[in-house]
């Protein structure tokens, strides 16, 4: 078995068995309710994640995705107060904003060759004022957060029966993003994009559009994410989602994406994100105080990646010692 | 040819302080407050902490690292500090030597798990950046403890010479010490050479792992330093002071021409970095602009600055991805 | 099946009123904007002194990082583990109106401290933003025979507290003392460090700065700090609001005008009250939400000694 | 038998300069159908211009080109080149990590399931294996690349032209990388091709390979063709002589060995590093060239960094200048060793840093004086000193060594050492990819050093390099020494036969 099937298998492990020690720990956190919450909570980070997979396969980063999710919110919420246009119509405008936004750091990087960390740093900037800008204000020019009421929207924030609609999305699109890197032409770029630019470009693939799309997508996701918290607070809020963006990489790294690119996909960012939500929603069970919550959450992340570094250095160590002993013992080159 | 490559770099080393003196120019016609010698003053002090910060934090780029928990640290050393001065009642001098020790030995955790266990120092530095917070919380109890005395320590932060705020001197002393530590020591050259190529720097006698351990404890270090400066300047102890001043520091850093993937960096720059945007707030606030209209500001600047800047990292940048692509030996 | 339990739990209440000591459990959530603010831990501590002795009361704190996301899925945490009353400062009035809808229809009591949510629930018991602003602004102008230049270190855009507390000073001012000039409005992030920051600039650009209010007391003693080496202390009379002890000891030292105060142990006490009262039933839930008002007292040099150190926090 | 309708392609006149100096000037170039056509030349003699032209990189200014009778116009893209059938298997292989055999060959050419833009995973693995199978190659379509050897990589990236119907196949330096083995199965994969049909344009810096292989020859110098070689009349020397337009001293191959008689600088005894070096017993003198031969894999590179501290080893004693010594990189730098590794871009240079850095970085302790303050002025010395003992072009100390050819990188690599108290330098592959007289120049320095009582270690793949340089060979196969040369003359044959097992082991 490859060593990155047994690395899954072994967040897979670490998940399962932590679920059961909370749920001996606390009898509130096994319940149907309690699940739900947590299912939407990783929902949430989720779909964020799920596009910021792709910008890390391709060797990137992209920090913008917080500030990309408080635009957006406060572009629907912009539409939802001064027009009056029905939910479907201004929605696909704010996942189209949130992709026109992917596409500007995706174009800044690209085109000026920056480092993609600082420039989304930056855009991350630019968008928080933008989304203070935007808000609806009163008239004495405060930011006024405006309660939505708008039933079409709100049932992105309802649930059918028990189950959050958010839930079912993200599944969905975790699926179909990861059918699409597998088993689609622009997928494949994506991988060789990230594991070595110059060989893609000399098999005539064009990286620079693939960036582009990559934070696009990335843009798309966090815009996604935007319209299902607004629906479920029922407000937007200039300042959601920033800040966010630390919890999204830890999922994702957890899940096994590492930094330097050409490898990872989504069902490790799903087991991540799942990971993270359960440790976040299991902690608050345990009556700790909440100074001491941090820490654990903060340790239990070092601890997890370690073992998971260490077991894949370990697995490549022996590989590599088995390759030496067969080359000595056929004396035929590397 | 030689001519040629000498002036491009001076040229390039330039360009970020060409900027810098436009943007004053600017602000200076657009506020008659602006170019005083008060509010210059003022501006240092204000980005003094960003800038001790910067002097140590740089290293970990320039190692191809990042170091996110320099905020924690300053809040956390804060805490440790007070505790120690007010709550044990050790003398000063005593304390601030432990605290300092102890931002020390947090950089060593930062730098050995980074090293020894192979794990990205984003993530390593990230969980070290939401533990510690959780340490500060809970040494404070969560507390705006006010720290009254001693005098001694209250004017580290506030106390002045030739009306110039401590600090700033602070500031500048390490600066100037961390310009010497990169280009004029032997650590400085393996930092570099660690960022540039780390098996070609291994084979070359380099210890690789040594000089990123140290990196991260230098970093440590002087955020222990600025989160002391800011506990006198502040005249508290507080987990939730410098929150979010890891990414201003990274800026600061990175717009000073500092690659991320190692191998180059300038301290003059990011300190050039760090008053740059202590400039743009500055003149934000002189020009009363409505607080929402900030951020957007800043932004528009650095992208701007960064944009206008890069031409000088911009051939070493690829030569670098380069690097960075081949799988390593 | 939850409402079966609060049934229960209302059954048992009326015995206990009845005078039977068998005690039944109350668990009250307790979720402030943030665990890292003196105001926060004066409610907590309130609460522990309110509750104290009371059999099988216990109060779990959660920390919403000042991030209205996270403090609304706290509040799904606290409805699935069922408690029976949730102590709640909204980060957003908008934001938490859905979750205490919520928590409501699960029979879970909420009461709100100073910010109240937009549709009813148990009680909201809050000081009074806007007319501690109101109270702050006569005084100021009082004590600045209403002319002078006037500076206000604001709260982050879009936090209500602060915004109330601005809007209740502009608005006293502009009808009590039309010869007051505010000459600069700037964001000190209820942070010490940048008010200091923003505060040199006040200083950079007004040479006669008469007064400062500052939307809590944090940026107060920044502003302090910063006049204070800027050596124009003296001319400038700074207002803080919270009222918080370390304040309060500058305003005894002079350094800073006022401030205003809210006893928050009382309003903690309070807040804990009607949520045991609540879930133990010797208290109904009326249809729309009862507020308490907590009055704001102007304390100045002169009038802060009527604050009794076991009222300060 | 060879009319013009035998030709696959006819280059008549080719002009091409860079904005400036003229790179290509009235090149005339064929190739006919099938056939084994080398192309060499020094580095900038235009050689790499020329690929470019044909594969459609960049353009030519002026001059015809007629490929399988279709007249190629000036402006002739890349994926024009593509589909006219032409092909290059890279120098800097092309492979993607993390992917399989056939997501390689098939990148960007994935066949689809009809109807959808899905990829047929079933159906490229399929194709792929049948690819493979029709050549013979010991190779699985559903493969890592990553697990995959050098050779099997470059066979990878030939499958990759070969799928894109190729039938002119360019190979720039394809052995660079390859050991003898490997070498070989290439030229049988080469031979393969054109008993297919193929033509391949062959390019590479290794005379022997030429020699071996041509049907024809073209030679290049300054950007214009000095001669075309037919196949008797290629020989090694002639080819040498027309690219520098000067013959070589020395002999091509055969050198008689010397017993060197100075002090043992290194003693190894019985050094054993588990599964990699078994039972190793050796000595190396001052003033001697010190070659070991071998396959790659054999364990000399394995040797060379466990006798410099890098790796570690279980057994066995190591003396170094008459004392009991444990290596370590610090140590052994300080104590007057050198080393050159293999893998000159990944392992040697540092290619963001100047020629002063590069150099710099071997040479704190000496440039470093009081407070443990670096000297930039003696820094520089240094560089200036490395740049002139060791003629490095450009002289300017200051620009990124990633900028630098081949040869001179290699120089700066060589050159960090020489400024030290040197006493043993090691040399893994001194003279890969670079160019004929970059090589005569390190030839002459590695001898100059052992003259001056340097010991010299050098590792080789190229027969004749080590043959020539080495005053005595040590034979290493499966992790043993097999055989040392010590006296009379040897010949590349020898040392090729003992390393590939077929000289009766003679235990020294």
């Amino acid at each position: 078995m490859s060593i990155s099937a047994v690395r899954r298998l072994i967040l897979t492990g670490l998940l399962i068995a932590i679920g059961a020690a909370l749920s001996f720990a606390s009898p509130a956190f096994f319940t149907v309710g309690n699940l739900m919450t947590l299912l939407q909570e990783a929902s949430q980070t989720g779909i964020v994640a799920v596009g910021f997979t792709l910008v890390l396969i391709t060797a990137g980063i992209d920090m913008s995705i917080g500030a990309i999710i408080a635009v957006t919110a406060m572009l629907c919420v912009n539409f939802l107060y001064y027009t009056h246009l029905p939910a479907y119509l201004f929605i696909p405008v704010a996942l189209a904003g949130g992709c026109a936004i992917g596409w500007f750091n995706g174009f800044v990087i690209t085109r000026f060759k920056l480092p993609e960390f600082i420039v989304t740093l930056a855009t991350r900037g630019l968008l928080t004022g933008l989304a203070l800008i935007i808000a609806v204000k009163d008239a004495d020019g405060f930011v006024k957060n405006v309660f939505i009421e708008d039933p079409l929207f709100l049932r992105f924030g309802g649930a059918i029966g028990p189950v959050y609609f958010i839930i079912p999305v993200f599944f969905a699109l975790a699926a179909a993003t990861q059918f699409f890197l597998k088993r689609t032409r622009a997928g494949t770029n994506v991988y060789a994009t990230g594991a070595n630019p110059a060989a893609a470009r000399l098999s005539g693939i064009n990286t620079a559009r693939t960036l582009v799309g990559v934070y696009m997508f990335s843009g798309f996701c966090a815009a996604l994410a935007a319209v299902f918290l607004s629906a479920r607070m029922m407000t937007a809020m200039p300042e959601f989602g920033i800040g966010s963006e630390m919890d999204v990489i830890a999922a994702v790294v957890i899940g096994g994406t590492p930094f330097t690119g050409g490898v990872g996909d989504i069902w490790g960012t799903v087991i991540g994100t799942l990971f993270l939500a359960t440790i976040k929603n299991g902690i608050l069970k345990l009556g700790l105080s909440p100074y001491i919550q941090p820490i654990a959450i903060g340790g239990i992340i070092v601890v997890v990646v370690v073992v998971d570094v260490w077991y894949k250095g370990f697995a490549e160590a022996v590989a590599a010692r088995a390759a030496r002993q067969k080359r000595l013992l056929d004396g035929e080159g590397a | 040819m030689i001519a040629h490559t000498r002036l491009r770099r001076l040229l390039a080393g330039s360009r970020l302080f060409l900027i810098l003196i436009l943007m004053m120019a600017g602000l200076s016609l657009l506020s008659d407050r602006f170019l005083t010698l008060d509010n210059l003053t003022n501006v240092l002090w204000s980005v003094c902490l960003i800038g001790i910060m910067c002097s140590g934090a740089i290293y970990a780029p320039i190692t191809g690292g990042i170091d996110l928990s320099v905020a924690s640290i300053a809040a956390l050393s804060g805490i440790v500090l007070n505790a120690l001065m007010n709550g044990a009642g050790l003398n000063l001098v005593l304390s601030l030597a432990i605290t300092l020790g102890f931002g020390l030995l947090i950089g060593l955790v930062n730098g050995i798990v980074t090293t020894r266990f192979k794990v990205p120092a984003f993530i390593v530095t990230m969980a070290a950046k939401t533990y510690l917070f959780g340490l500060a919380m809970y040494i404070s109890k969560g507390d705006q403890i006010t720290i009254m005395k001693p005098r001694a320590f209250l004017a580290i932060g506030i106390g002045k010479w030739l009306g110039v705020p401590f600090p700033i001197y602070i500031m500048a002393a390490l600066a100037v010490a961390s310009h010497i530590l990169l280009k004029h020591t032997g650590f400085g050259r393996r930092a570099i050479a660690v960022g540039a190529n780390e098996v070609a720097a291994k084979l070359s006698g380099v210890d690789p792992d040594r000089t990123r351990i140290l990196v991260y404890i230098l970093s440590a270090g002087t955020a222990a330093v600025a989160g002391i400066v800011m506990a006198s300047l502040t005249q508290q102890a507080y987990a939730m002071n410098a929150g979010g001043y890891e990414l201003d520091v990274i800026t600061a850093i990175v717009v000073g021409g500092t690659s991320l993937m190692g191998g180059s960096g300038s301290v003059a720059g990011a300190l050039t970095g760090a008053v740059m945007v202590g400039f743009i707030n500055n003149g934000l606030n002189l020009l009363n602009m409505p607080a929402s209209y900030h951020p957007l500001a800043t932004g528009l600047v650095i992208l701007a600055a960064l944009i206008l800047n890069q031409g000088m990292s911009l051939p070493r940048t690829l030569i670098r991805w380069m690097a960075r692509l081949r799988p390593s030996a | 099946m939850l409402k079966a339990k609060c049934m229960g739990i209302l059954a048992a209440a009326g015995m206990l009123a009845g005078g039977a000591l068998q005690a039944q459990a109350c668990r009250i959530g307790y979720l402030p904007s943030t665990v890292g603010q003196a105001l926060t831990q004066a409610w907590k501590a309130g609460m522990e002194g309110a509750l104290k002795g009371k059999p099988n009361v216990s109060v779990q704190t959660l920390d919403a990082q000042m991030k209205a996301e996270i403090q609304v899925s706290m509040m799904d945490d606290f409805i699935n583990q069922g408690y029976n009353a949730i102590i709640l400062q909204p980060i957003d009035a908008a934001a938490l109106t859905a979750s205490v809808r919520k928590a409501e229809g699960k029979g879970i009591k909420v009461i709100t401290l100073n910010t109240d949510t937009l549709l009813p629930h148990a009680a909201c018991v809050t000081m009074d933003d806007s007319g501690a602003g109101h109270l702050i602004a006569e005084t100021l102008g009082r004590t600045l025979n209403g002319k002078g230049n006037v500076a206000i270190i604001q709260s982050p855009p879009g936090a209500q507290a602060g915004i109330n507390r601005e809007k209740g000073f502009r608005a006293a001012l502009g009808k009590l003392y039309p010869g007051i000039r505010i000459v600069g409005a700037q964001n000190g992030e209820w942070n010490k460090d940048k008010a200091i920051e923003v505060m040199n600039s006040f200083l950079q650009v007004n040479k006669d700065l008469d007064g400062v209010f500052a939307v809590n007391d944090n940026m107060a003693e920044g502003a302090m700090i910063a006049a204070e080496s800027a050596g124009r202390l003296g001319q400038i009379r700074i207002w803080g609001f919270n009222g918080q002890k370390s304040t309060l000891a500058l305003i005894e030292q002079g350094k800073i005008a006022g401030t205003a105060y809210t006893n928050a142990y009382n309003q903690g006490a309070t807040a804990a009250k009607y949520a045991l009262d609540l879930c133990t039933g010797a208290k109904k839930e009326a249809a729309a939400t009862e507020i308490v008002t907590i009055p704001p007292f102007a304390a100045m040099k002169d009038t802060v000694a009527k604050i009794r150190p076991e009222e300060r926090w | 038998m060879n009319g013009m309708n035998d030709d696959l392609l006819l280059c008549a006149g080719i002009d091409k300069s860079y904005n400036g100096p003229q790179v290509l000037s009235g090149v005339d170039f064929s190739l006919r159908r099938g056939e084994i056509h080398s192309l060499v030349g020094e580095n900038g003699a235009g050689k790499s211009t020329l690929v470019k032209i044909l594969t459609g990189v960049t353009q030519r200014d002026r001059g015809s080109m007629v490929f399988d009778g279709r007249e190629i116009p000036l402006e002739h893209g890349r994926t024009a080149a593509q589909a006219l059938g032409i092909a290059v298997i890279y120098q800097e292989l092309s492979l993607i990590h993390g992917m399989t055999v056939a997501q390689n060959i098939f990148l960007t050419r994935e066949p689809l399931l009809p109807g959808l833009r899905l990829i047929d995973r079933g159906k490229m693995n399929r194709m792929a294996q049948e690819l493979i199978d029709r050549y013979g190659f010991r190779l699985r379509a559903t493969d890592v690349i990553d697990g995959l050897s050098i050779g099997q990589r470059q066979t990878v990236e030939i499958l990759k032209a070969l799928s894109g119907k190729a039938s002119l196949m360019i190979m720039d330096e394809p052995t660079s990388s390859l050991t003898a083995a490997e070498s070989a199965q290439l030229f049988e994969i080469i031979r393969l091709l054109k008993a297919r049909g193929i033509t391949v344009l062959y390019i590479s810096h290794r005379m022997e390979e030429v020699y071996q292989l041509s049907d024809r020859v073209t030679v290049l110098r300054d950007g214009r063709k000095v001669a075309v070689l037919e196949r008797e009349q290629i020989s090694p020397a002639e080819i040498i002589r027309l690219m520098i337009g000067r013959s070589l001293t020395g002999r091509e191959s055969g050198n008689r060995m010397v017993r060197s008689s100075g002090e043992p600088v290194l003693e190894v005894e019985g050094l054993c590093a588990e599964g990699r070096l078994v039972d190793i017993t050796f000595q190396v003198r001052r003033g001697e060239v010190l070659g070991f031969g071998g396959l790659v894999g054999s364990g000399r590179t394995e040797l060379m960094r466990t006798i410099y501290g890098i790796d570690p080893f279980q057994a066995g004693r190591i003396r170094y200048l008459g004392k009991p010594y444990v290596p370590s990189v610090a140590r052994s730098i300080a104590g007057g060793y050198g080393f050159v590794p293999e893998e000159r871009r990944l392992q040697g240079i540092m290619g963001g840093l100047s020629i002063t850095g590069n150099i710099g970085i071997a040479n704190l302790d000496a440039s470093s004086g009081r407070f443990g303050l670096v000297s930039g002025g003696k820094e520089l010395d240094h560089a200036r000193q490395a740049i002139t003992l060791l003629n490095v072009k450009p002289a300017d100390p200051d620009i990124p060594v990633g900028n630098l050819s081949g040869g001179n990188q290699q120089k700066v690599v060589v050159g960090k050492w020489l400024i030290r108290d040197l006493k043993l330098l090691i040399v893994d592959e001194p003279t890969v990819g670079i160019d004929i007289g970059a090589k005569e120049e390190m030839y002459q320095t590695l001898r100059r050093l052992a003259d001056s009582g340097v010991a010299v270690i050098i590792v080789s793949s190229d027969l004749a390099e080590l043959t020539r340089l080495s005053d005595r060979i040590l034979v290493l196969r499966k992790g043993r020494i097999v055989r040392e040369f010590a006296e009379g003359t040897v010949t590349e044959e020898d040392v090729l036969m003992a390393s590939s097992g077929i000289l009766q082991e003679v235990p020294p």
